[in-house]
Parts: C-alpha cells; structure tokens; sequence
C-alpha cells in the first residue's frame, strides 16, 4: 500500500515537474538555450499573480492576467537578449569572423550566461522589491484538500497540476505538430537559414516560441506559489528537477518531457519509500542511469546529424 | 610512400608569438614577482587572505578554460570537485595529520583520481545533456557527502589543524603557497596547450570525429582534460578549504563555484590562457567593490556578465587584445613563397 | 518589364569584394544561367538576390520595386525562391512538411502539393519520411519542390547538381526544363557546362565577381564559355561594368 | 603487387531498416587506385567511413597490410596509415590551415620520423593551400575545406588514401590538377580509394572500378567494361529507373 | 615591514575606538534572518553617536562594519576574515544559523580575536566534528540548547492528549541533525518516544514516505526549512495525516511564513525564544522588550520577530564586555566575556556560570508558544499572533494561555 502510495504520489510530483518543464524543453529543442534564468522566472510570475490576488483580483483572472504578460516579456527576452546571443553561437559556427589571437568568442555559451546573468540579477531585484520573506498564494482550503482514490487520498491540488501539465502539453505538441506556425518552429530549430528561404523570419520565430514557453511557465509558477512557499531565491531549488525531466525525455520530444517529469517524480518518491533520506538521490541516480542507457533520452525526436 | 612528391620550395618561417609575446611575458613575471615579494609586506592580512581567493579563482577559470575553451566539455558540474578538494585537504589535514601543502596536493590527486571513473558516466554525453548531466553528478556528490556521517553529514567540518598558530604566519604561508600553485597551474595549462597534446585537444574540441580519422587518441584526449580539469578544480576547493577554515556541503559543492568559473572564462575570453585571468581579476574586483552594496552587487554581476556576452563577444581579453598574445599558441607561418 | 533588374551590385565579405558591379536582367519566363570558376562570385550573387546577404551597393527590382535591403524571410513573399547550395531540408520534418514550408508565404499560383508531386513522381511516394534520411538526389528534388510551393516569380537555384549521381542529374534537369517551359522564370548557377547550356535562354559569366560574357546559350561553344571563366579570351564580347 | 595492401571482405552494415552494406568485398593494393561509384545513398560514404574506422560495421573484416583492423578505432587506423577525407568537410574551425594540416603531420604522421612542420607544409604545397595557411579554417570556402581535407590526409602520410567526393564543383580547368595530384600520389605507392561522381575525372586516373547499388556491389573490374554494364548504366548512369536507395532493402 | 603589516591588524588601531565587525546576513535564502539585524544596526549606529562608550572614565567611539554573509557559508567565513584582517575590527559579531556563526567562530579563532554569536542552538555550534564540544578560546555564545527545546516541548506536548509516539521531520543540516542526534534521548523521560525515518535533503518536493511512516503519531516535531515545511504540511493535509499537536523550530519563526500558511498555519507551536512580553529591558538604551517589539513595527510596518531581541543583545554584551575589559584589547575583552554577567533584553545572561554546557556558551531563556489565527484581524494588522503557553523554563515570562489542540 506505502509503495502503491508512493507511486501515485511520484506521477503527481511528476506532473509538477513536467509543468515546469514544458517551457523550458522547448527552447531547449527550439534553440538549444539551457535557460538557467527559467526558475527564477516561474518565481516571477508567482510573486506577480500573488501581487494581484493582493489587489483584490480573484486567482483565476490573475492567471489571465499574468499569462499574456509573460508572454510578451518572453518576446521581449528573446529579441532583447536571447537573439543576439544566438548570433553569437551562429558567428562561431559559421567559422566567422575568427582570426586573431586563438580567441573564439563566447560561442554556444553566449546564451547560457546570458541567461545565468539574467538569473542573477533577478533573483536579486525579487529580493529588493519583495524582499527574502518566503510568500505563498492564498488558495484557502484548496491546497491541503485532498480525494480519495481508492485506498488512497491524493492531493487535489497536484491531481489539477498534473491535469493541467497534461493538457498544456498536449496543447503545445499539438501546435507544433499541427499548425503552420509549429511547423515553422521545427524548420527553424531545424535550420534558421534556410527557413528564412522559405519567408520564415527566424528571429521572430525564436521569439514566438519563447513567448509560448514563458506562458507555461507562468502557469507553472502560479502553482509552484500555490504548492509552497517561494522566496527569490527558490527557483533554483527546483529548476535542476526540471531539467532532469527535459533530458530523460530526450531532446525536442514534450511527451518525453512529461514522461520524464513522471519517471523523476517517481524514482523520488520511490527512493524515499526506501530510504527518506535519499529521494532525492534517487531521482538523480535513475536520472544518470537513464543516460547511461540511452544517451538520448526516452523519447528523443532524433534530430538529424 | 610518403607525401613528398614536390621537392620542398621556400620552406617557411613558422613563428609562435613574437617580441610582444615576451615583453607580455615580462611584464606578467614581474607582477608574479611583484606579488610574491613585495605586496605581502606593504598589504593588510585581510588584503592577502582576499588575494588567495583571487588564485583560487585564477585556478578555477583556467581549468574550466581547460574543459570547454580547449576540450570542448562544457561542464556545469565542476563544483562536484571543488568539493572533493575541499573535504579531501580537512579530512587529510585534520584527521590524517598531514602538513598542509602536503594535504592540498594531495587534494588534487585525490579529484583527479575521482574525476577518472567519472569521466567514462560524462562522456556518454553531449552538449546540453553533458551540461546538465554533470551538474547532476555534482548535486549526487554533494548528497552523497551529506549521508556520510564521518563528513559532518549537513553541517560539514572544520579544519582544526591551524588552531594555535600564529596568524601571520599562517595567512603567509597560505598566500604563498597559493601563489605559487596558481602559477604552477597556469603555467602548466599554457605549456600543455603549445604542446602537440595541446593542437590535439584543440583539434577534438572543434571536431572530434575528424580528430580521430588524422590519429589523435580523443576519448584520452578528452579525458586527460577531464581529469586535469576537475584536479585544478580540487586545487582550487582545497586552497578554499584552507582559506576559510572550513566546509560546508551546501557551499563548498555550490553551482555557484561552476557559475563563477563559466563567468571568469565567458567574460575573460574563452580558448586563451589570457582570458580566464584577466575575467578572474574582474570578478574578484567587482566582488571586493560591490559586495557592500548587497543585493545590488548580484544585480550588477549579473549585468555585466549580460553584457560583455553581447557587446563583447570574445570577452575583454578580446576585446583589448586583438592578435596579441601573452601566451603565445598558435602558429603563424611567414610563407618562403609570394 | 523584365521580373528582375539588377545594376552595379557590390556584395562584401569583410574586405572582400566577392560581387563586383554585376548588372543582370531577366525577363518573363526567361532562364539565365550564371558561369564561373570556383569563388567566382555565383553564389554571393545568388545570396544577394534572395537576401540572405544583403549587397554593399547598387539595386535589386523585382517587378519593378527595389527589393536591395530587403531580408531574405520577406523576399520569398515578394516572390523570390532560392534552392540554396548543398539543399538545406528541414531533418527533422516529413517531406511533405518540407514542401508545406514552401506555402508559409502563402502566394498564388499554379504550385501546389499535387503539381510537385507531378513533377516529381517518387518523391510522392516517400512523403512521410524524415527528410533527413533521404539521399542526395531525393533531397534535390525536394528542396526544388519546396522553393516552388513558394509560387515564385524568379527561381533561383544553385548548383543543384552538386553531388549527384549522373543518372539523378539528368533527372533534375529534366524537371527543371519542365519548370522553366511552364513560364517560371529562372536564375540557374550550374558548374556542368552541358547542363547549363541545354536549360538557359542566356548565359551570363562571372570572373572574380564581375561579368566577363554574356550571350544567348544557343549555338554558344563550350570551349569558349571555359575560356571566358578564366578571362583568356579577349576576342569575345566581355562586358566590364 | 602480389598481396592486396587493403583487404575488405564480407562487410555488412544496416541502419534500421536501411541497408547500406551487404556482403561487401574488395582489395585495393599498394600503387593502386579503385574508383568507388554508386547512386546517391548506395552507402559509398558509409563504406568509407567503415574502412576508416569512423562506423564499425555489423559484419565483415578490413585488413591492412595483414594486419586486421576490424576491431581497431579510427585513430589506430591513422596510425596505421590509413587517412581519410570528408564529403562533407569537417576543418577544426578554430584553428588556423597550417595548424589544421599540422594535427594530421603531429599525430598520425609522426611515425615516419623526420619534421613534422615540413611534413605539414609540404602537404600544403601539394594542395595549392600554402597561400592560405594563416587563414582561419572555419572562414574558407567550401571548395578550400575540401581541398583542407585532402592536405590534412596527406600530411598523415598515408598508405592508403580514402578520398570522397573532392573534385565535385571544381570546373573542367581544375579537373586535372586534382587528377594529377591522385596519379602522383598512387605512383608513389599509395593506394588510393575514390569516390567520386565527376566519372570523367575518375575515369582518368582509376585502375579499377567498383559500382555500389543500395548496399551492394554490382559491378567490380576494369573501368570502362564496368560503366558499360547494362546494371551500372540502369541504376547510376541515366535511364529512366528510379533508384530509391535502401528502398530496396 | 612584516608580512601583513600594510595596515592594521585586529585588536589594532585607534585606541579610542571601538570598531565592531558584524556578519550579517543581508542576501540569500536566509536573508529574513538578517532583517532584524540591519534595523537593530541602524538603531545602535544612531544610539552610539549619541551616547559612546564610557571605559575608565575615557570614551570610545563606536564604528559599526557590517558584511553580507550571502547565506553561504564559505562566504562568511570570508568576510570575517576580511573584517578582522583588513577593517582590523576589535570583535566580530555574528548571528543566525549555525552555517553562518561556525564559519565566523572559527575565523575568529584562527585569529586571535573575540567573537560573540547568537540565533543557534549551542549544540550545532559547539559541536563541530565528532561529538565532543569544540575547544574555542575567542568565541562567546549566547543562545539555548536543545535539553531547554526539549523541555519546552515536553510540556507543551503534555498539555495536550496524546498517545506518546511523536513523529520527527528533520532535515539533513546543522540544526536537523543537531535535533534528531540529541531530541529522542531527550523526550524518552518525558514518555515520548520520537520516530525519526532519517534525514531529508533540503528543498524535498515530496514527503509521502514521511507521511505513511508518520501514521498514527500523535505528535509532530521537526525543524524543517519554511518551503519545506509547506509543502509537509499541505502534503500532510491532502493525505489525511492530522497530528493532535505540531510543534516545528525554525519554518514558524517568522510571522511571514506562518501568514503564508494560510489557515492552516493556525494552532501551531514552537519554541519562542524572546517574546514582548516578558520582562527584560536593554541595557543600552533601557527599552523594555515591548517598547522595542513596538518601535521595530512602527518604523518597519512589520510584524516583530524573535531576532531582533538578539540582535540588540548582542551589542548590550559587546558594551558590557569592553567595559568589563577597559579597553579593546582582544585578550583583554576575551578575558572580560568568560566571566561576563550582563542582564539584557533577551534576559540574563552569563558566561561560566552552568557548568552542563561548555564555558564559552551562556544559555538564555525558553518559552514555548503557540500561533493563533485572529479570525477577525482588520486589513493590514497581522492576522497571526504568538501566544506564550509554556514558560517552566523561565517562569518570569508570563503566559498568555494554554496548549489549544489542533483542529
Ligand atoms: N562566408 C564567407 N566569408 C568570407 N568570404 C566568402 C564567404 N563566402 C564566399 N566568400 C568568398 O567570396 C568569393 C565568392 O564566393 P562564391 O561562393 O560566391 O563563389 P561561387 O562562384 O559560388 O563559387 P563555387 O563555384 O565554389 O560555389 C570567394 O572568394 C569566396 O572565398
Ligand atoms: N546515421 C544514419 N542513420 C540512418 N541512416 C543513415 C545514416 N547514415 C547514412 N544513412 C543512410 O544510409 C544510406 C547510405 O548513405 P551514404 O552516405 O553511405 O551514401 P553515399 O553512397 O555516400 O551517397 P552520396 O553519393 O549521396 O554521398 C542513405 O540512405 C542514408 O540515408
Ligand atoms: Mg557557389
Ligand atoms: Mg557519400
């Protein structure tokens, strides 16, 4: 029964991290950005949706509210930021304008500084707007209640999140899969240049997909303050187990980042069940025994060579 | 059998640095003197326990140089070994009883050692998936040291071993011996790159399918910088260990040891001995000028780090130095031909 | 009105001056073929016209309208298709989403799945394959399919032979006649001489990044368009902008 | 030229359910040159790449010189004397082309002693690259890559010399200088395998002929006997069939 | 010159100064620890500007340095450092979480200069390796220990009806293993026997296997970081584990985490370490613990917390021990400390008067409390209020009522 419990609780858990993880496994599959700054930003949006559900706005349309808004702030980020690093990556390998002193340029870790850059520096205006006070979003009853599920009780509040992760997966595969925009996504993460032969403008398309990916991440933080308690600095703590899913599910593929998130979610709660020191440790050891056996992930959409 | 079907014409002039390169290199031996016989006596203790951080991170930004400038690994996990060094030179040091520059060497041997049998996990890997697979491995070092109740568990240990000396005499011999490691490290690292060892590494790093078709032996490549690499990197945790006087797990595994390496070596300039120095100096000032301000001091370490990445994209050293190197590696060849 | 007019065009890398002066016309339904040795300028002028590199001076009209900074995405909605060197599918997608990408600018004409598919029998048959598996003569023909779905005004295709198999060259080419006689208008940069000269109305040569030849491809003798690549032929009529 | 110096025999390699090997065999001997034909996505690259060590195939044996290499990785074949260039070029864009010609004479070049600077020059000069030996290789243009690649093999002082696709794109003026630059080499002993589709420059310099048809050889012997055999002319040459590789599979 | 001789070394400088170094803790994720400290800072720096230092008949001037631990705990270690080797301060003051005051304390040791600590349990900070007190000649603690935590709660717990099986939720960090090492041993006289399943890593999204295990224990006990805790708590609530009484150090300190529970925060207890109430003043500036509980809300707009009390104690000892000493002399003040008796605002406190804990540890006074949810609090009050409800340790400190169990 403990071990059944433990089960159920690890694909809840996994919904969680799988929620989180969506935004970040496509601009992983889109750009290959290793967004560090992706926790931080989910704790943003929970400190924004708690400011409103502050003003008096009910938390339903503070969600409507705060997911068009992270939108536009990714398409502000990626034009602003990501863009230009991307160029970086591109410039280098392209050969470019290499000649001088051996020296490369920061090359495909443009944007991974960048983004650690902007990850540290908002975790330190979150600190000085909102100060280190951990926060939660008032959810009244909703957060401990639970349903019976058989023999067991389970959260409601994780039942929903892994229902949303769910359908905010679904819904982003199906766009990519379906509509022309997605398809264009693909070309370009495929090949920006040649897209843009085809009348794509890449960067614009780098934009779309990061605005699509910080909208699930807002969803994502709204639950994430609804869950816990958050402080500035708390994206960190969970922004690893988001990444752990990305990669067991294998590059490009958001039923391998939710199968991931599943898989992590699980070996947690099972490794607890063993031993409650090392759930954790658990997850991590599956995580690298995953890769040892399939470098490319569960369900890797395999981008060719 | 061979290729030389056409006699040899005008046999050329192959040059690596030229009278900049040694002026350069004088100028950065006279600091080396500068800092070894002299600061130490016109500066505070404080100021010198502050210096030894600076080596500290001239070593972590050069070996992580090492591991992705050169080798082309991008490890975010290299705070896994600057933990082993630290707990390494406390355990030694405290328990075993040895001397300490016994101890921080033997530290380095130690990560080194550890690094080996990692390496065959890592290398399964690539790009993104390396990236996060070694912080992974890192954060399983970290929790793993946490469950060992002979390592203080959570909490850590400290190092007793100098208790009751003078602190004069200890700040000075901490200094110096990490002067003298830093310049050791650099100087390895920049004479392991002029070498033909170093063209091969350089060769995997930028295509190692096609390093291995002209006979460079990649996977030893790749795992000697590996190793080299985490041992700099245990280097560095031990002279940390033995410059704040103790480890914690939470600090001394920290990503934010990685986050500074990638800082140094991105902003410095990676694929150059030059860069991760002079990104060292940049980091460690700006934490010595802004650290008063708080939380603003991160807000500005993050700017600049935003920055340089898009308006300097091969970093300072870069940016100041165009074709000129103080650490000569390249070749250049004055053709005997028109 | 010519579809395509270009005067004086100069196209840069850095110091060098890759496209020096070109001038070019082409009229309705016309097919240009553009000649050169290696490095000779074929591409970068090509890259120029599509905009994907955009010229350091002189114009580009397109149907009469300067086109000359326009970036490439917003080129192809103006009509301007190129089959860039070395064929540049999308790996990752089906064929037939490779010639989906083609529509994305959504422009009128006689293009559509059905037409290409026409042309193109065999690559009807492997329309759910990942692009990326297919081998070098398949993946020709659809990065041409692709640039057609784009219903362009002028095509521009580039070295489309390179890497071929004999037996596939020919068959590209056989479709590639059969594109330009249904009226599209083309730009061909072909290093197989023959080929070149059985599609192209006009031959224009480049010798480094300036026209040194042009004349109209019939009863053109190979030996002297060879000639021209390398700029040993004084007695032809070379044209220096 | 009594024992064959390279000895390909049963090789076999699928990828899923593509085949591009079956049951492939040849022998290449010193002073040598076999030119390697076959419709796009026959699997000529990948028998290269087997030959080389860069893919290990599901069966079969390459044995040079008597010595079995099968299990060997690409840089002991290297070191062996076996070099290699790219179809698709790969340079170490980071370095310069003297240093990338460099590698190939400081690695596997280095067992034939003497200086390994001169080695790399020479190989330069060979390919008409000295010109451009301070010129970062990831800034040249696809035609120099390639040539990069063939001075790069060169400067490992190869026994034997796998060439792929270098003469595709040069014009009818550049044709005999590459032409030259094989015939040399293999009049120095060297035996060379090359795959090419420019036929009337293979023509010009090959011994023998080999034609590859989705993984299989059809065709195996004099040159201008295998480009008049009736399978070679259907599936390579021009006809009207279709030649869908590994579709046959 | 001598090798460090740029500039001044500790214990140097000006004698009619007196420059005190503080390791605060500003940035990180135990920045709210350090909000009290940098408004008592600000305070004590105003207060000394008036009113310096009166030693011998001679006055000192006060200078206050302060440096950001970042939380990090090689970082704090490095700022005291440079505190007593560059800004040559006569004493190092640091408080809140063993990670912080350990680094600090040894600092200090290695170099020969005074260091006063607070806000840690005086296990985790005397303990360092092994399982034997730590030998320090220059570090000074003023806190309680975990024999006081676990007497609090004993009679807390014993105000309630409980079957005697308490349920231990402890994280794998100084002050977990400091609790789980010494709390069963502790509580076994009292006839609660504490379950502990084995240490949890920080940051734990899931407690499932903590949650089965606690089942049918009557009793909660733990000292989880706040998030954790949350997650705990609404894990507990969706599973259906309802202990009769919880009883948590550390997430309840703060009255902003206790708000983030939301209701469900209502009915918990904790150990309360300084509260208004009680009957202390300062005796720097004479304030009584209310008026400073007070004066901390009307400048700040927050709710009072229980380091602020300690905050400002740390400086009523700093004076006593100069004054004591006569000068700032390291040895002189370190030598003023191991037999300093000084009444503060967070009690009475005295260094080699309990022969039970080691000579550099002065131990504080103990209540227990309990968080009430006020129903009907207006807009902009605290909704939560801290209700002493055990005070056998220190008797002087008045209740406010009784163990109420939760609902
Ligand atoms: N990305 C680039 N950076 C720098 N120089 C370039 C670049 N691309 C081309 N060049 C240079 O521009 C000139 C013209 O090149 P281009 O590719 O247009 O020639 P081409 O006629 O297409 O040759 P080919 O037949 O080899 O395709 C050459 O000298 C080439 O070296
Ligand atoms: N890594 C791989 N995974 C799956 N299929 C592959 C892989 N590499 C090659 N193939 C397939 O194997 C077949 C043979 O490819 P190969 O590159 O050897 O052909 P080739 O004869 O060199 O063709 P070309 O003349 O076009 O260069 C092709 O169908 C190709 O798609
Ligand atoms: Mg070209
Ligand atoms: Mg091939």
């Amino acid at each position: 029964m403990d071990w059944l419990n433990a089960g159920v609780q690890g694909v809840l858990l996994g919904g969680q991290y799988a929620l989180l993880a969506c935004g970040l496994s496509l601009i992983f599959g889109v750009m290959r950005i290793v967004n560090l700054a992706h926790g931080v930003l989910a704790v943003l949006a929970a400190y924004l949706s708690l400011f409103l559900v502050q003003q008096g706005l009910p938390l339903w349309l503070a969600v409507v509210v705060v997911v068009p808004v992270f939108a536009a702030l990714g398409y502000a980020v990626q034009r602003g930021l990501f863009n230009p690093a991307l160029a970086q990556v591109r410039a280098r390998g392209a050969g470019g304008d290499s000649r001088g002193g051996g020296s490369r340029g920061a090359g495909e870790l443009a944007p991974l500084l960048v983004s650690f850059g902007v990850a540290v520096a908002l975790t330190s205006l979150l600190q000085e707007v909102f100060s280190a006070d951990t926060r939660r979003i008032p959810t009244g009853d909703l957060a401990s209640a639970g349903v019976p599920l058989g023999p067991l009780s389970v959260g409601l509040l994780p039942l929903i999140t892994l229902v949303v992760a769910v359908a905010v997966i679904a819904g982003v595969q199906l766009f990519l899969a379906r509509t022309p925009t997605g398809r264009a996504m693909r070309a370009v993460a495929d090949d920006p240049g040649a897209a843009a032969l085809t009348g794509v403008d890449p960067r614009h398309m780098y934009a779309v997909a990061t605005a699509v990916a910080f909208a699930t991440l807002a969803l994502a933080g709204v639950f994430v303050g609804m869950s816990t308690q958050f402080s500035p600095g708390y994206g960190d703590l969970v922004l690893l187990f988001a990444f752990e899913a990305v990669i067991i599910g294998g590059l490009g593929s958001l039923w391998g980042t939710l199968a991931g998130g599943v898989v992590l979610g699980v070996a947690q709660t099972i490794g607890a069940q063993i031993d409650p020191q090392s759930g954790v440790l658990a997850g991590h050891l599956v995580f690298l025994a995953v890769l040892v056996v399939r470098p490319g992930g569960l369900l890797p959409r395999s981008v060719p060579a | 059998m061979s290729v030389p079907t056409v006699p040899p014409t005008g046999a050329p002039t192959i040059t690596r640095g030229g009278r900049g390169s040694l002026i350069g290199a004088g100028g950065l031996a006279l600091v080396v003197v500068l800092l070894a016989a002299v600061v130490p006596y016109v500066v505070t203790l404080g100021a010198l326990s502050s210096l030894v951080m600076l080596f500290a991170l001239v070593i972590l930004g050069t070996t992580w140089n090492l591991l992705a400038g050169y080798g082309g690994i991008v490890s975010v996990g290299q705070q896994a070994y600057v933990g082993v060094g630290g707990y390494a030179l406390i355990q030694l040091a405290d328990a075993v009883g040895a001397p300490p520059w016994a101890a921080v060497l033997a530290a380095g041997v130690i990560g080194a050692a550890v690094a080996l049998p990692t390496s065959y996990l890592v290398f399964r890997l690539a790009g993104g998936y390396l990236a996060i697979g070694t912080w992974v491995v890192a954060e399983v070092f970290r929790l793993v040291t946490m469950q060992i109740d002979g390592l203080g568990g959570g909490s850590g240990l400290s190092l007793t071993a100098f208790r009751g000396t003078d602190r004069v005499d200890r700040v000075a011999f901490v200094y110096w011996f990490a002067l003298a490691l830093m310049v050791a490290v650099v100087l390895g690292t920049y004479l392991l790159m002029r070498s033909r060892v170093g063209l091969g590494l350089t060769a995997i790093r930028d295509d190692r399918v096609a390093a291995g078709s002209l006979g460079v032996a990649v996977d030893r490549g790749r795992r000697l910088v590996y190793v080299a690499g985490s041992a700099g990197a245990a280097l560095a945790g031990a002279l940390i260990a033995l410059s704040t006087l103790g480890v914690t797990p939470g600090s001394i595994y920290s990503v934010s040891w990685t986050a500074a390496m990638i800082f140094i070596v991105v902003v410095g300039g990676i694929g150059t001995i030059e860069g991760p120095l002079v990104g060292a100096v940049v980091y460690w000032a700006l934490q010595q000028a802004l650290a008063p301000l708080g939380t603003w001091y991160l807000v500005v370490l993050g700017v600049v780090a935003v920055a340089v990445v898009l308006l300097a994209p091969r970093g300072l050293w870069g940016l100041v130095a165009g074709r000129f190197q103080l650490f000569p590696t390249t070749y250049r060849v004055r053709s005997g031909r028109i | 009105m010519s579809v395509l007019e270009v005067t004086g065009l100069e196209v840069r890398y850095g110091d060098l001056l890759a496209v020096d002066g070109v001038g070019l016309t082409l009229a309705e339904g016309e097919t240009l073929a553009v000649l050169g040795a290696n490095g000779a300028g074929k591409s970068t002028l090509l890259a120029a016209l599509a905009g994907t590199h955009l010229p350091a001076a002189g114009t580009v009209l397109l149907d009469g309208a300067a086109v000359t900074g326009m970036p490439a995405h917003r080129r192809v909605r103006r009509g301007v298709a190129l089959v860039p060197e070395g064929r540049r599918l999308f790996g990752s997608l089906t064929v037939e989403e490779n010639l989906l990408m083609g529509r994305y600018p959504r422009r009128p004409g006689p293009w559509d799945l059905r037409a290409v598919y026409d042309v193109f029998p065999h690559v009807a048959e492997m329309r759910d394959r990942r692009a990326a598996v297919l081998s070098g003569g398949q993946q020709q023909a659809v990065a041409i399919g692709r640039a057609l779905l784009a219903n362009p005004r002028v095509l521009l295709l580039d070295e489309v032979s390179l890497g071929l198999a004999p037996a596939v060259v020919t068959r590209i080419y056989d479709a590639v006649r059969r594109i330009t006689a249904e009226g599209t208008t083309a730009l061909v940069v072909e290093q197989d001489l023959d080929q070149a000269l059985r599609v192209a109305d006009r031959v224009q040569c480049l010798l480094r990044g300036r026209t040194v030849l042009e004349a109209p491809a019939a009863g053109l003798d190979r030996e002297a368009v060879a000639d021209a690549y390398f700029g040993i032929t004084p007695d032809l009529r070379t044209q220096e902008n | 030229m009594t024992v064959p110096l390279l000895q390909v025999a049963g090789v076999a390699k699928r990828f899923g359910r593509v085949v591009t090997a079956r049951d492939v065999s040849f022998e290449v001997s010193a002073g040598e040159a076999l030119g390697l034909v076959g419709p796009n996505g026959a699997g000529k690259t990948t028998l290269l790449d087997i030959v080389a060590g860069t893919r290990r195939a599901d069966a079969g044996s390459v044995v040079l010189d008597g010595q079995d290499l099968t299990r060997l990785g690409a840089a002991a074949r290297a070191d062996l004397g076996v070099a290699r260039s790219y179809q698709v070029p790969r340079p170490f864009a980071g370095l310069t082309v003297y240093e990338n010609v460099l590698v190939g004479a400081s690695f596997a070049g280095r067992r034939h002693g003497g200086d390994t600077r001169d080695r790399a020059w020479h190989a330069l000069e060979v390919t008409g690259l000295a010109g451009a030996a301070d010129t970062p290789s990831g800034s040249l243009r696809l035609l120099d890559r390639k040539r990069l690649e063939v001075a790069r093999a060169l400067a490992t002082g190869p026994r034997l010399l796998l060439l792929d696709e270098i003469a595709g794109g040069l014009t009818e003026r550049e044709l005999p200088q590459v032409v030259g630059l094989v015939r040399r080499l293999r009049d120095d002993g060297v035996a060379v395998v090359w795959i090419e589709h420019v036929l009337h420059a293979l023509l010009d310099v090959v011994d023998r002929l080999l034609c590859l048809a989705a993984g299989e050889v059809i065709a195996q012997g004099d040159p201008h006997e295998v480009i008049r055999s009736p399978e070679v002319v259907e599936v390579y040459l021009g006809s009207t069939v279709d030649s869908v590789p590994g579709e046959s599979a | 010159g001598d090798v460090g001789g740029g500039s001044v070394g500790g214990g140097g400088g000006d004698d009619d100064v007196l420059k005190i170094g503080f390791v605060s803790t500003e940035t990180g994720s135990s920045a709210p620890f350090g909000e009290a400290n940098t408004y008592v800072i600000e305070s004590m720096e105003q207060w000394f500007a008036e009113h310096p230092v009166t030693v011998d008949g001679a006055e000192l001037s006060v200078e206050i340095v302060v440096k950001d631990s970042q939380s990090d705990s090689a970082r704090a270690g490095e700022v005291a450092a440079e505190l007593i080797n560059s800004d040559g301060v006569d004493l190092v003051l640091t408080s809140s979480t063993p990670d912080i005051t350990n680094p600090v304390s040894e600092q200090c040791e290695a170099n020969s200069v005074p260091c006063i600590s607070t806000v840690a349990p005086w296990q985790p900070f005397a303990i360092r390796d092994g399982d034997q007190p730590a030998d320090l000649k220059y570090s000074y603690h003023a806190f309680w220990g975990l024999e006081d935590v676990s007497a609090v709660y004993a009679d807390m717990w014993g105000q309630v009806e409980n079957n005697g099986k308490a349920a231990g939720l402890f994280p794998n960090d100084p002050d977990g293993q400091a609790w789980s090492a010494n709390f069963p041993a502790l509580t076994e006289d009292t006839g609660v026997t504490i379950d502990d399943p084995g240490l949890y890593p920080n940051g734990t999204q899931d407690f499932s296997a903590q949650l089965s295990a606690f089942e049918g224990h009557d009793i909660l006990v733990g000292v989880p970081i706040p998030p954790d805790f949350t997650t705990f708590w609404q894990q507990a609530g969706q599973q259906g584990y309802q202990p009769k009484v919880a009883t948590i150090g550390k997430a309840l300190l703060f009255p902003s985490s206790v708000e983030a529970l939301g209701n469900a925060g209502d009915g918990l207890t904790s150990e309360v370490w300084w509260h208004p109430t009680a009957p202390f003043t300062s005796s720097l500036t004479g304030q009584t613990a209310q008026e400073l509980a007070d004066q901390y809300e009307t400048d700040t707009g927050k709710q009072w917390t229980q380091p602020l009390g300690f905050a400002e104690a740390l400086f009523e000892i700093t004076v006593a021990a100069v004054q004591e000493a006569g000068s700032t002399d390291p040895d002189a003040i370190t030598g003023a400390l191991s037999t300093l008796e000084v009444s503060t605002v967070v009690g009475d406190i005295a260094w080699g008067a309990d022969d039970s804990v080691p000579p550099y540890v002065a131990k504080t006074p103990l209540v227990g409390g309990q968080w009430r949810l006020d129903e009907g609090a207006d807009e902009g009050t605290h909704p939560y209020e801290l209700v002493v409800v055990s005070n056998t340790l220190a008797p002087e400190i008045p209740t406010g009522g009784e163990v109420e169990p939760l609902r």
